[in-house]
C-alpha cells in the first residue's frame, strides 16, 4: 500500500494490491454536486468524479478536449458544436452521449445552484446525432468555452442515476454524498467531518488510475497536518502550510515541494466613498507606496509572484492592464500630512478566511502606512460579512486586504464580478463606468483580438481608478513525500492536482 | 415527581424560546449576508433574492420567529447553510463522537480529580506532583496542551494516534454510534481498543482542566467531612484512615463535587471545540468551528439549543 | 442535701475511691499534657491530668466549657488532631494511646473502646442506612440485630434499613450506643450523650447506660457539664478546671459535699427545683481564663473569693482531703479545701418589686400579649410524594399581665420557639389572634446570642441600629446605657460579635434586646448554651432587668428548674398546645397533667417516685386523634383516645389543664 | 497668646490627622499582607496596567526582522512573524488579558451578587422566578453563546468579553444566593428585622457582606478559568482581532510557527500559564484563609 501509516492498529493490507493516497482537506467540502458545488475546498473530489467537455491545458489557459473531441464555434459566436468521445461509460454502464449533456445542462440549470450563471444565455441544446453535442445561446459570450473548461462548469452527469435517484429534488440529495460522473474516480464514502474515500473507476476511458483509492480526512489543523505527514499518515499537503514550513520541508529529503501557478491574486481596494480615499489623489498615492517585491518576500518568500496586472496572472498576456507603478509613498506621506488631525485614521480589514498570510500581510501593511503618519486599525471581518459588504460601502472598511480566485482562465469573470459596478462582489463598491463598458464589449465580441483589447482596456480603466492596488500572484505550493510523481495542475483549480496523473517510484 | 418534571420541562421549553429569539436577533442584525455566501460570489442577484425568499429571510422577524419555533416544536432545526443537509440530521451525525469524547473526558476528569482530591486531602505520597502536574496542566492554554502532547506522544514516542476516533475502515457502525460502545455489541475487541486507543489523549487534555476544579471542590468536602462528627464516630470504631475518607468522606463530599462537574460540562465545550478541530474529532465541536466564518446561523442555533 | 445516690443499679463496690487497685484498672492516664497551637498561640488544652479509670466503673468528667473534658476523652481514644502536641500517656488496656503507633491505636480502639458522642444526628453519616454502619462495628446481621434490640430499638429489622434522619434523636443516640459496644468494649467514652436530648430521653438514655454497665461490666468515662447527670450515673467524679483536674472523689462526695471551691460554686450556681425564687442566684464571678493566657498559680484563682497570695503564685497540687460528713476523702487541688467550711456564705439580698413605671408602653391599659386560640401549620414536602402539614401550634391562648414573666416549659418541637415568633409576628399564625401592647415591639433573646448577631457588625452598630431614627450622639448614648445596664464595659461597642467570650455575647444580645426596653422581652431558651456559672448570670441579668425596667417576659426552655426561677407562672407545651398553666410554684410541686409530672421526674438528680416517661414526642406531622399525649400517658381513660382535651381552668384556682384525667394531689 | 495656642491646637490636629492616615495605611498594608491572595492580585493588575511604562517599544512597532528568536540582541524574547518584540507584546498581552479577565469578573460578580442577593434574601416566588433565569443562562453553553454572539457580531475583544460576561454571572448568582439562604436562615436576620431595620439596611448590612468572601474566593478562582476560555476562543479566531496584542490571541494566531518557530506561540503561553497559576495560588490562598475562620 502507498500509505505508509505506521498506526499499529490499523491493519495494512500488505498484500493486497491497494495503493491509496492519503490526503487531508482543512475542513469539510461544499456538497460534491457539481451544479451546486462552488468552493475551493473539494475541488479535488468533484475534478476527479466529473469531467467537463474541455479542460484547460496544465498550467495554461489553453482548452484541449476533455470529454468533446474537439468542438467549432459559429462565426457569429452564438453556436457551440461538440463532438463527443465515442468511448466513454459512466460507472453504471450507460455510455456518454449527447443526450447525456443536454439532461446535464438542463440539470444544472434546474438546480439553480450558484455556478448555473455560466449557462444563462444558453438558449437551446441539442443532439443532431449521438456524439454531436450542440448549444446555442442568445447572445455571445466570449468566455463561454472557458465556462465548460473551468473546474465549476458543466460537467456529466449519468442520466441513469438522475433518474433513478430523482427523489423528486433533482437528485440532489444523492448526489450530496455519491458521485455519478465519467471521471477517474468515484466517491465510495462521504461521512461529513469524518472524510471522503474516492476510489479508482475501473473503466476509466483514459487508463485505470495508478492509485486505487484516495483517502480524504478533515484535519483543521496544519500543524497536525504536518505530524502527520512527517509521520507517513498524510502523503502530501495540498495548501495551508505556514510558508516557513514549507521552506523546511524544502531542505528535507524525504518530502518534495512542487509549486504551480494558479489563478490566485492578493489585492487591496479602497474604498472610494468614504474616508481619506474619497480623494482620487490618495488612492492614486496608495498604489505607489508598496514595495511589492518585498512585501511579496517578506510573507510569501518564493511561493507567490509580484502581481504586475489587475487581472489574475496568466489570463491576459504579460503587460496587458498592467499594474506595475514605481515605489515613491512620499506623496502619500505628503497627503496624509496635509490632512487635518483625527482625519489621518484607515480602518484596514482584510477578509478573514485564510487564516494564514492575510492577517500577517495585513499587519505590515499597517506598519508601513503608520509610518507614514496614518493612525492604521486593522480587523478581520469574516467572509460572510465580506460579501455583505457591497450592500453598504459607507460602513465598510478604508482599506480591504483580501485574496480571490477566478472561476476560469479568463478575463471577464474576474473584472465582472469583482470590478463592474454592478458586480456582486464589487466590495467597496468603486464605480468606473467606462470599464463597465468597455467589458460589456469584451464579453459580446467574437474575435480572439478584439476581446483580449477590450479586456485590457477595461483592466487600464480599472487600474486608473486607484481603486485597486494589486499585491501578488499566489502558487499553488505542495508539499508531497519524496517519491510521488506526476503532478498535473491546471490554473484556475487551487489546492488540486490531478489525481489520475499521480504515481509512485 | 410530575410535578417537578413539568417544571423543568417548563423551565427548558422557556431557555428555548429565549435562545431561538435571541439567535433570531443576531441573525437578523449581523451584518452579513448568509445566502451570498452560500451561493458564492458569482451567482446572479435574482437567484440570491429567490434563495433568500425561499429561506424566508425578509419575512418580518415575528413571522420568522413563529416559523422558527414551529419547526423546533417539530424537531426540525432548519437546513444548514453550509452542509445543505437539516441541521437535526447534521447534528444526529457529529453529536455522538462528541458525547463519546465529553463521556470519557468526564470520566478522566472525574477519577484524576478524585484521586487528586483524594490523595491531596489525605496528604499521601505524590500527591504533590500529582498536584503540580494537574495544576500545570490545567494552565496550559488546551490548543497548546493538545499540540505538545502531540509532539510528544504521537512524533517523538509514537505511542498514540494523532486524529480521527479510529483508524479501521470497518469500524463498527452500530446502534449507538458511540465507537466504544458499538464494537462491544459487535463483538469487536479490536475496534474497541483502536477507538480507545483514539481517545486517550483529546480526553486526557480535556479532562484536565475539570480535574483541578474537581479536586479542588473534592479536597475541600473531605477536608469538611474530616472534621465531622461522623467520621469521628468511624475512627473510634477503629477505622483506618484510609476507610474513613473512602466510606464516609468520599461519600459526602461527592454531592458537590458532581454538581461542580455538572457546571464543568458547559465549561467543556470551548475546549472541545478546540480539541476536535486539532485532532480532527469529527464531532459537534468540528462542526461549529466551520459553521463560524460561514455564519451558519441555523447550525450555530441548533447547536447552541442542544 | 441532694442525695444523689437513687438509682436502683447496685454501685460494683462502695470502696471504690479515687484510687483503684492497678490490676482492676481499665485505663490509665498519667501526667497529661495537650497542646494545642492556633495562630502562634500556645493553647495548654490540659496540663497534666492524672485518673484511673476502674473495671466495671463510671468515672463522670465535669467542668465548664473549655475545661478539657473532650480533650481527654479523645486522648484516651487516641483521636487528638495530629497537630495537637501531647505528653505523658494514657493507657488503655496496655495500649499507650499517645504513644503507640496508628495500627496498635486503631486496634486499641476497635477491641477495647467505644465512643458516644453528643450529637446523634452529626454522629452518624446521614447517607448510610443504620444497617450499615452497624456492620462497621458488628460482625454480622444477626449481631447488629441483636445489638439493636439489646439497646431497646424498638423494630430493629425496619431500622436496620432506616437512615439516621428517619429515626428519632433517642432511637439515634441509641444506634450510636449499640454501635459503641458492639466490641464488647472495657472503655466507652462518651461525650456529652444526653445533652442534645430532651430530659424525657436523657432520662432513658441515662437508664439505658447505667444497665448496659452493669449487664456488661463496662468501664465508662462520662463527659458531661451537668453535676447533677454526672452524680445521677457516676461512681466518681472527677472536676476539671482549665485542662487540670479540680477535684476527683466518690460521686456523692463531690455532689454533696465538695472540697473545692470550684466545685462548690459550680454546685451553686447549678439551678434546681429547690433554688429559692425570691433571690438573685449565687454565682461564680468572671469567666474561665483563657488557654493562652493562663495564670501562673491557680487557674482559679482570679474568680475565687477565698483566693490567697499564695494561690496566685503556685499551681495547687492535688491532694487528699477528707470531707467532713460523708467522711469520705477526695483528692482536691486547693491548698485552703479544708478551711472552706469554715466560711459563709453571703446569701443575696432578695429581688426588689417589679417597677411600677412600666416600659415601653404606649397605652398603659395595653396587656404586653395576648394570643387567641393560634394556629400555626406548616407544610413540610416529602420528597416524591404529597405535601404534608406540621402542625407546630394547635390552638394557643395565652395572656401575659404587665410586668409578669411567664415560663413556657415543652420538649424539643413542641412549638414553643413557633409561639414566640409568632408573637412578635415573624411569623403569621394561619388562625386566631395576636394582640401586642402599643409602643416599644418586643424583643427576643435567642438561644445562640453569637448567631443572632451580624458576624461582621460591631456590637456598638448592632446596638444603635435600635435606635435607628436618633441622632449620631443620642444613639451612641443609648448603646453604652444598654451596655452599663446588662454590666458591659462600653469599650465593647467596638468589638465583633465573635471577639467576645461566650458570657459577653449573652449580655450584649440582652443589652441589644433593651437599648430601648420593650414592654415584653421574649427569652427562647437564652441559658440553654451556656455553661452553668454563665447561665446563673444571665437568668440573674433577665430577672434583674425585667424587674428594674418593668417589662413582661416570655421564657421559654425547656428546663423546668430554670422555668421554675424566672417565671411567676408556668405554661407546660405538648405537641403545639399548653397543656398546663399556672403558678410556677404550684405547678412544680403539684402538676396536674400528667406529662408535667413525667418531666418533672425526669430530671437529673430528682428524687424519682417513678420511672421516666417511656416513648418520645411524636411528630408534629401525624399527631394522633384524641389526646395526643395518650400513647405515652399512664393514667389515660377510654374518652382520651376519641376527644382531644382542652384547656380548662381549675376551679378555685389559678390553674388551668388540659387532661381528662389530671393528677389528683 | 490666644493664636498661638490655636496654632498649637491646628499643628496638633494636623500631626494627629497625618498619624490617624499612616496608621490607617499601615493597618491596610497589614490587612494587604495577610491577604496574600488579594495582594498578589492588586500587584498584578498594578503590573498590567504599567506594562505601558515598563515596556521597552510600543506594542504594534516593528523593531527588526521578523523571527528573530529569543535573547537576540534587541529583542530580549525574539520578535513575531512581523518582526514585533515579544516581550513588548506579551506585556501588553498580560495587561489585556489581566484586565479582560477582571471586567468579565467583575461584572459577573456584581450582575450575579445582585441578582443572587435579592432571589436569596426574597425567597418564594421571586426566587425560583430569578433562579430559573439564572439556571436558564447557566445551562447555555457559554463558549457556544460566545461563539454566536462574536459570529454575529463580529471578532473583537468587547464582543468576545460581552458574550462570556452574559454567561458567566449565574455561577455567581448561584454561589451568592446559597450563601445569602443560609445567612438568612441565621437568627441575626431576625433579630435584625425584630430591632427594626428596614429591609434595605438587612439587604446591604446584615446579609450582602456574609456573601463577600465566597464571592470573591469564586472569582478568583475563577481568573484561570476565565483567561484559559479567552485563550480558547482567541484561538477559534473569536477573540482579540489580530494586531492586538492579547496573550490568548498571540498564541493561537501564532501556532503554525510551533514547529518552526516556537516561541512565537509558546511564549505568550508561558505568560498566560504564569497568570493562570497566579490565579490559582491565589484563589487556594484566599480560599484556604476563607476556611480558616
Ligand atoms: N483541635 C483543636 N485545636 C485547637 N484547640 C483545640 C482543639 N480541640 C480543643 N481545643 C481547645 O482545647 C480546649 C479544651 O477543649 P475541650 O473540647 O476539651 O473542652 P470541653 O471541656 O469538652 O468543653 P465543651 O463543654 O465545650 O465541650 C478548648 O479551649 C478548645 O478550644
Ligand atoms: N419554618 C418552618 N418550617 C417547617 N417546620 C417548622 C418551621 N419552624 C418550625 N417548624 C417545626 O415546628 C415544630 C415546632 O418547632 P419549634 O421550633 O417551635 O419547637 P421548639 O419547641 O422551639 O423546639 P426546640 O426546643 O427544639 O427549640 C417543629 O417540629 C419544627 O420542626
Ligand atoms: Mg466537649
Ligand atoms: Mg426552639
Amino acid at each position: 500500500g502507498a500509505s505508509a501509516s505506521e498506526d499499529a492498529d490499523a491493519p495494512v493490507d500488505q498484500g493486497s494490491p491497494d495503493k491509496i493516497l492519503n490526503v487531508a482537506f482543512v475542513g469539510d467540502m461544499q456538497v460534491p454536486d457539481p451544479d451546486i458545488f462552488y468552493e475551493v475546498e473539494g475541488n479535488l473530489v468533484v475534478t476527479s468524479a466529473y469531467e467537463g467537455l474541455v479542460r484547460y491545458v496544465p498550467d495554461s489557459a489553453e482548452i484541449e478536449p476533455a470529454l468533446a473531441e474537439s468542438w467549432t464555434v459559429s462565426d457569429d459566436g452564438l453556436t457551440y458544436t461538440f463532438a463527443l468521445r465515442p468511448d466513454v461509460s459512466f460507472p453504471s454502464g450507460a455510455t456518454m452521449d449527447a443526450d447525456t449533456w443536454i439532461t446535464s445542462f438542463q440539470r444544472r440549470i434546474d438546480v439553480e445552484g450558484a455556478p448555473s450563471y455560466m449557462l444563462a444565455d444558453v438558449v437551446e441544446t441539442a443532439a443532431p446525432d449521438p456524439l454531436t453535442f450542440v448549444v446555442t445561446l442568445g447572445s455571445p459570450v466570449s468566455a463561454f468555452l472557458d465556462y465548460m473548461a473551468a473546474p465549476y462548469g458543466p460537467k456529466a452527469v449519468d442520466p441513469t442515476v438522475l433518474e433513478s435517484e430523482d427523489g423528486g429534488d433533482l437528485a440532489q440529495s444523492y448526489l450530496a454524498s455519491n458521485s455519478a460522473g465519467t471521471g477517474p474516480y468515484q466517491i465510495s464514502r462521504f461521512e461529513l467531518g469524518q472524510g471522503y474515500e474516492l476510489t479508482a473507476n475501473p473503466t476509466y476511458w483514459d487508463g485505470e488510475p495508478y492509485f486505487t483509492a484516495i483517502d480524504i480526512s478533515i484535519v483543521p489543523d496544519v500543524t497536525t497536518q504536518r505530524l502527520m505527514l512527517e509521520n507517513g499518515e498524510l502523503d502530501m499537503i495540498l495548501h495551508g502550510l505556514p510558508v516557513a514550513d514549507v521552506e523546511s520541508f524544502r531542505s528535507n529529503p524525504d518530502f518534495q515541494v512542487i509549486q504551480f501557478p494558479v489563478l490566485l491574486k492578493t489585492a487591496i481596494s479602497a474604498n472610494p466613498n468614504k474616508g481619506m480615499f474619497e480623494d482620487p489623489a490618495a488612492r492614486a498615492a496608495l498604489q505607489t507606496v508598496f514595495d511589492k517585491a518585498a512585501l511579496t518576500e517578506q510573507v510569501y518568500r518564493d511561493q507567490a509572484s509580484i502581481s504586475t496586472q489587475i487581472y489574475p496572472a496568466g489570463v491576459l498576456p504579460a503587460g496587458l492592464a498592467a499594474d506595475a507603478p514605481e515605489v515613491d509613498s512620499s506623496a502619500l506621506e505628503a497627503l496624509i500630512a496635509a490632512l487635518p488631525d483625527g482625519e489621518r485614521t484607515i480602518d484596514m480589514a482584510y477578509s478573514d478566511d485564510e487564516g494564514g498570510t492575510l492577517p500577517r500581510l495585513a499587519e505590515i501593511v499597517a506598519a508601513q502606512l503608520g509610518e507614514l503618519g496614518a493612525e492604521v486599525t486593522v480587523r478581520p471581518i469574516p467572509i460572510a460579512q465580506v460579501f455583505d459588504l457591497v450592500n453598504d460601502p459607507l460602513s465598510g472598511p478604508d482599506l480591504l486586504l483580501w485574496t480571490f480566485n477566478p472561476d476560469a482562465a479568463e478575463p471577464d469573470g474576474w473584472i465582472r464580478i469583482f470590478m463592474n459596478s454592478e458586480g456582486p462582489v464589487n466590495f467597496l463598491q468603486c464605480s468606473v463606468p467606462e470599464a463597465d463598458a468597455l467589458m460589456d464589449q469584451g464579453l459580446a465580441a467574437v474575435d480572439e483580438a478584439s476581446i483580449e483589447q477590450f479586456y485590457a482596456e477595461a483592466g487600464s480603466a480599472i487600474v486608473d481608478s486607484g481603486c485597486y492596488v494589486t499585491i501578488a500572484d499566489l502558487q499553488d505550493v505542495v508539499v508531497a513525500r519524496a517519491g510521488i510523481t506526476g503532478f498535473v495542475h491546471q490554473l484556475p483549480t487551487p489546492y488540486t492536482v490531478r489525481l489520475k496523473d499521480l504515481r509512485e517510484e | 415527581m410530575v410535578r417537578f418534571i413539568a417544571g423543568r420541562l417548563a423551565s427548558v421549553i422557556g431557555v428555548l424560546l429565549v435562545l431561538s429569539f435571541v439567535m433570531l436577533l443576531l441573525q437578523r442584525y449581523t451584518p452579513a449576508d448568509p445566502v451570498r455566501a452560500k451561493l458564492g460570489a458569482n451567482a446572479n442577484p435574482e437567484l440570491v433574492a429567490q434563495e433568500r425568499a425561499r429561506l424566508g429571510y425578509d419575512d418580518p422577524l415575528p413571522l420568522q420567529y413563529v416559523r422558527y419555533v414551529s419547526d423546533l416544536a417539530s424537531g426540525d432545526l432548519q437546513e444548514s447553510l453550509r452542509t445543505r443537509r437539516p441541521v437535526a440530521e447534521d447534528i444526529g451525525d457529529f453529536l455522538p463522537a462528541t458525547a463519546e469524547l465529553g463521556a470519557v473526558a468526564l470520566l478522566f476528569a472525574l477519577f484524576l480529580g478524585t484521586i487528586l482530591g483524594i490523595a491531596s486531602s489525605a496528604r499521601s505520597r505524590g500527591s504533590g506532583v500529582l498536584r503540580v502536574v494537574l495544576v500545570a496542566g490545567s494552565s496550559v492554554p488546551v490548543f497548546l496542551l493538545v499540540l505538545l502532547s502531540l509532539l510528544l506522544f504521537y512524533r517523538q514516542l509514537g505511542w498514540l494516534p494523532a486524529t480521527g476516533r479510529t483508524g479501521l475502515r470497518d469500524a463498527p457502525d452500530g446502534p449507538t454510534r458511540f465507537l466504544l460502545i458499538d464494537s462491544l455489541i459487535a463483538g469487536r475487541p479490536d475496534a474497541f481498543f483502536d477507538a480507545a486507543h483514539h481517545l486517550v489523549l483529546p480526553s486526557i487534555c480535556l479532562a484536565i482542566g475539570p480535574a483541578v476544579a474537581i479536586g479542588r471542590v473534592l479536597r475541600g468536602g473531605i477536608l469538611d467531612t474530616l472534621e465531622l462528627d461522623y467520621t469521628r464516630t468511624a475512627r473510634s470504631l477503629g477505622m483506618s484512615e484510609r476507610s474513613v475518607v473512602l466510606r464516609h468522606s468520599l461519600r459526602n463530599a461527592i454531592g458537590p463535587t458532581l454538581s461542580i462537574a455538572g457546571l464543568q460540562v458547559g465549561l467543556m465545550f470551548a475546549g472541545i471545540v478546540v480539541v476536535e478541530s486539532i485532532v480532527a474529532w469529527p464531532g459537534i465541536g468540528l462542526y461549529t468551528v466551520q459553521s463560524i466564518p460561514r455564519l451558519d446561523f441555523p447550525a450555530i442555533a441548533g447547536v447552541t439549543l442542544i | 442535701m441532694l442525695s444523689a445516690n437513687t438509682r436502683s443499679a447496685a454501685r460494683p463496690g462502695e470502696a471504690l475511691l479515687n484510687r483503684a487497685e492497678p490490676q482492676q484498672s481499665v485505663a490509665i492516664v498519667d501526667s497529661l499534657e495537650v497542646t494545642f497551637h492556633r495562630n502562634r498561640q500556645r493553647l495548654p488544652a490540659l496540663r497534666g491530668v492524672s485518673l484511673e479509670v476502674n473495671a466495671g466503673e463510671i468515672l463522670g468528667l465535669v467542668g465548664e466549657s473549655g475545661s478539657g473534658k473532650s480533650v481527654t476523652g479523645m486522648a484516651l481514644l487516641g483521636l487528638l488532631p495530629r497537630t495537637a502536641e501531647v505528653r505523658g500517656s494514657a493507657v488503655v488496656q496496655g495500649t499507650d494511646m499517645v504513644a503507640a503507633t496508628e495500627n496498635a491505636r486503631r486496634e486499641a480502639r476497635r477491641q477495647h473502646l467505644g465512643a458516644i458522642f453528643q450529637d446523634p444526628m452529626t454522629s452518624l453519616d446521614p447517607t448510610m442506612t443504620i444497617g450499615r454502619q452497624i456492620s462497621e462495628a458488628a460482625t454480622s446481621k444477626d449481631a447488629a440485630l441483636e445489638l439493636l434490640r439489646s439497646v431497646g430499638v424498638p423494630d430493629p429489622e425496619r431500622r436496620l434499613k432506616a437512615y439516621p434522619h428517619q429515626l428519632s434523636g433517642g432511637l439515634r443516640q441509641r444506634v450510636m450506643i449499640a454501635m459503641a459496644i458492639a466490641s464488647q468494649p472495657s472503655l466507652i467514652i462518651a461525650d456529652e450523650p444526653t445533652t442534645a436530648l430532651d430530659v424525657s430521653v436523657q432520662a432513658q438514655i441515662l437508664e439505658l447506660l447505667s444497665e448496659l454497665r452493669t449487664r456488661l461490666g463496662t468501664s465508662m468515662i462520662f463527659v458531661t457539664h451537668d453535676l447533677a447527670v454526672a452524680a445521677q450515673i457516676a461512681d466518681r467524679i472527677a472536676v476539671m478546671y482549665a485542662g487540670r483536674i479540680a477535684e476527683i472523689g466518690t460521686a456523692e462526695q463531690v455532689f454533696s459535699e465538695p472540697r473545692h471551691p470550684y466545685s462548690q460554686g459550680l454546685l451553686r450556681s447549678r439551678v434546681s427545683l429547690r433554688t429559692d425564687r425570691e433571690r438573685p442566684l449565687a454565682t461564680l464571678s468572671g469567666e474561665p481564663p483563657l488557654l493562652h493566657d493562663l495564670p501562673t498559680g491557680c487557674p482559679f484563682a482570679p474568680r475565687c473569693e477565698h483566693a490567697l497570695q499564695a494561690c496566685e503564685e503556685e499551681l495547687p497540687r492535688l491532694r487528699p482531703v477528707a470531707a467532713s460528713t460523708t467522711k469520705a476523702t477526695s483528692l482536691t487541688a486547693c491548698i485552703r479545701a479544708e478551711e472552706l467550711d469554715q466560711i459563709d456564705h453571703e446569701e443575696a439580698a432578695s429581688w426588689g418589686p417589679v417597677a411600677t413605671e412600666l416600659a415601653g408602653y404606649g397605652n398603659p391599659r395595653d396587656l404586653p400579649l395576648v394570643m387567641d386560640n393560634v394556629h400555626k401549620s406548616f407544610t413540610v414536602e416529602k420528597r416524591f410524594r404529597h405535601r404534608r402539614t406540621l402542625k407546630a401550634l394547635r390552638g394557643v391562648s395565652l395572656r401575659l399581665e404587665r410586668g409578669e414573666s411567664v415560663a413556657l416549659v415543652g420538649e424539643s418541637g413542641s412549638g414553643k420557639s413557633t409561639l414566640l415568633r409568632v408573637a412578635v409576628g415573624l411569623t403569621h399564625p394561619d388562625d386566631g389572634e395576636v394582640r401586642i401592647g402599643e409602643g416599644e415591639p418586643p424583643q427576643i433573646v435567642f438561644q445562640d446570642a453569637g448567631a443572632s448577631m451580624t458576624p461582621w457588625l460591631t456590637i456598638g452598630t448592632l446596638l444603635e441600629e435600635r435606635v435607628s431614627s436618633a441622632s449620631r450622639a443620642d444613639r451612641r448614648t443609648f448603646a453604652e446605657q444598654a451596655l452599663e445596664l446588662v454590666g458591659l464595659d462600653v469599650s465593647i461597642a467596638k468589638a465583633k460579635p465573635r471577639e467576645l467570650s461566650g458570657g459577653q455575647r449573652q449580655r450584649a444580645a440582652i443589652a441589644r434586646a433593651i437599648v430601648k426596653p420593650p414592654a415584653l422581652l421574649l427569652c427562647d431558651e437564652p441559658t440553654s448554651a451556656l455553661d452553668v456559672s454563665l447561665a446563673a448570670n444571665a437568668l440573674n441579668l433577665i430577672g434583674s432587668l425585667r424587674r428594674r425596667l418593668g417589662m413582661s417576659v416570655l421564657f421559654v426552655t425547656h428546663d423546668l428548674a430554670a422555668a421554675r426561677l424566672v417565671g411567676d407562672r408556668i405554661a407546660v407545651m405538648y405537641l403545639g398546645r399548653i397543656v398546663e398553666i399556672g403558678p410556677a410554684d404550684e405547678v412544680i410541686s403539684d402538676p396536674l397533667h400528667p406529662y408535667t409530672k413525667s418531666l418533672i421526674a425526669s430530671m437529673p438528680g430528682a428524687q424519682r417516685r417513678e420511672a421516666p416517661t417511656d416513648g418520645e414526642v411524636p411528630s408534629a406531622i401525624d399527631v394522633p386523634a384524641g389526646c395526643s399525649f395518650r400513647a405515652r400517658c399512664n393514667r389515660a381513660v377510654s374518652c382520651c383516645a376519641t376527644d382531644d382535651p382542652t384547656l380548662v381552668a381549675v376551679s378555685a384556682t389559678q390553674r388551668s389543664v388540659a387532661c381528662h384525667n389530671p393528677v389528683s394531689s | 497668646m490666644s493664636v498661638t495656642l490655636q496654632e498649637a491646637a491646628t499643628e496638633l490636629s494636623a500631626t494627629d490627622s497625618l498619624r490617624s492616615f499612616w496608621s490607617r495605611l499601615e493597618r491596610i498594608w497589614a490587612g494587604a499582607r495577610a491577604n496574600v491572595g488579594t495582594s498578589v492580585i492588586v500587584i498584578f493588575s498594578i503590573a498590567a496596567l504599567g506594562a505601558p511604562l515598563i515596556a521597552p517599544h510600543p506594542p504594534d512597532a516593528i523593531v527588526g526582522e521578523p523571527f528573530l528568536t529569543p535573547l537576540s540582541s534587541g529583542a530580549l524574547l525574539g520578535t513575531d512573524d512581523v518582526g514585533r518584540d515579544m516581550l513588548t507584546r506579551i506585556l501588553f498581552g498580560m495587561q489585556s488579558s489581566w484586565l479582560s479577565a477582571l471586567v468579565v469578573i467583575a461584572s459577573g460578580v456584581l450582575v450575579g451578587g445582585i441578582i443572587g442577593l435579592i432571589a436569596g434574601a426574597a425567597g418564594g416566588l421571586v426566587d425560583s422566578v430569578l433562579m430559573r433565569i439564572t439556571d436558564t443562562f447557566l445551562a447555555l453553553p457559554g463558549p457556544v453563546l460566545a461563539i454566536a454572539v462574536v459570529a454575529a457580531l463580529g471578532p473583537s475583544l468587547r464582543n468576545t468579553l460581552v458574550a462570556v460576561a452574559v454567561v458567566w454571572w449565574p455561577l455567581y448568582a448561584r454561589v451568592v444566593r446559597a450563601q445569602i439562604r443560609e445567612l438568612a436562615a441565621r437568627p441575626h436576620v431576625e433579630a435584625a428585622q425584630l430591632a427594626g431595620a428596614s429591609r434595605l439596611r438587612i439587604l446591604t448590612h446584615h446579609l450582602l457582606p456574609g456573601a463577600g468572601p465566597v464571592a470573591i474566593v469564586a472569582a478568583t478562582l475563577d481568573v484561570s478559568a476565565l483567561i484559559l476560555t479567552l485563550a480558547s476562543l482567541s484561538f477559534l479566531g473569536l477573540g482579540a482581532p489580530a494586531p492586538a496584542p492579547e496573550l490568548g490571541a498571540m498564541s493561537a494566531r501564532g501556532l503554525p510557527y510551533l514547529l518552526e518557530f516556537w516561541w512565537i506561540p509558546v511564549l505568550p503561553s508561558v505568560a498566560i500559564f504564569c497568570l493562570a497559576v497566579i490565579a490559582n495560588l491565589a484563589g487556594d490562598a484566599i480560599r484556604d484563609r476563607e476556611a480558616q475562620r
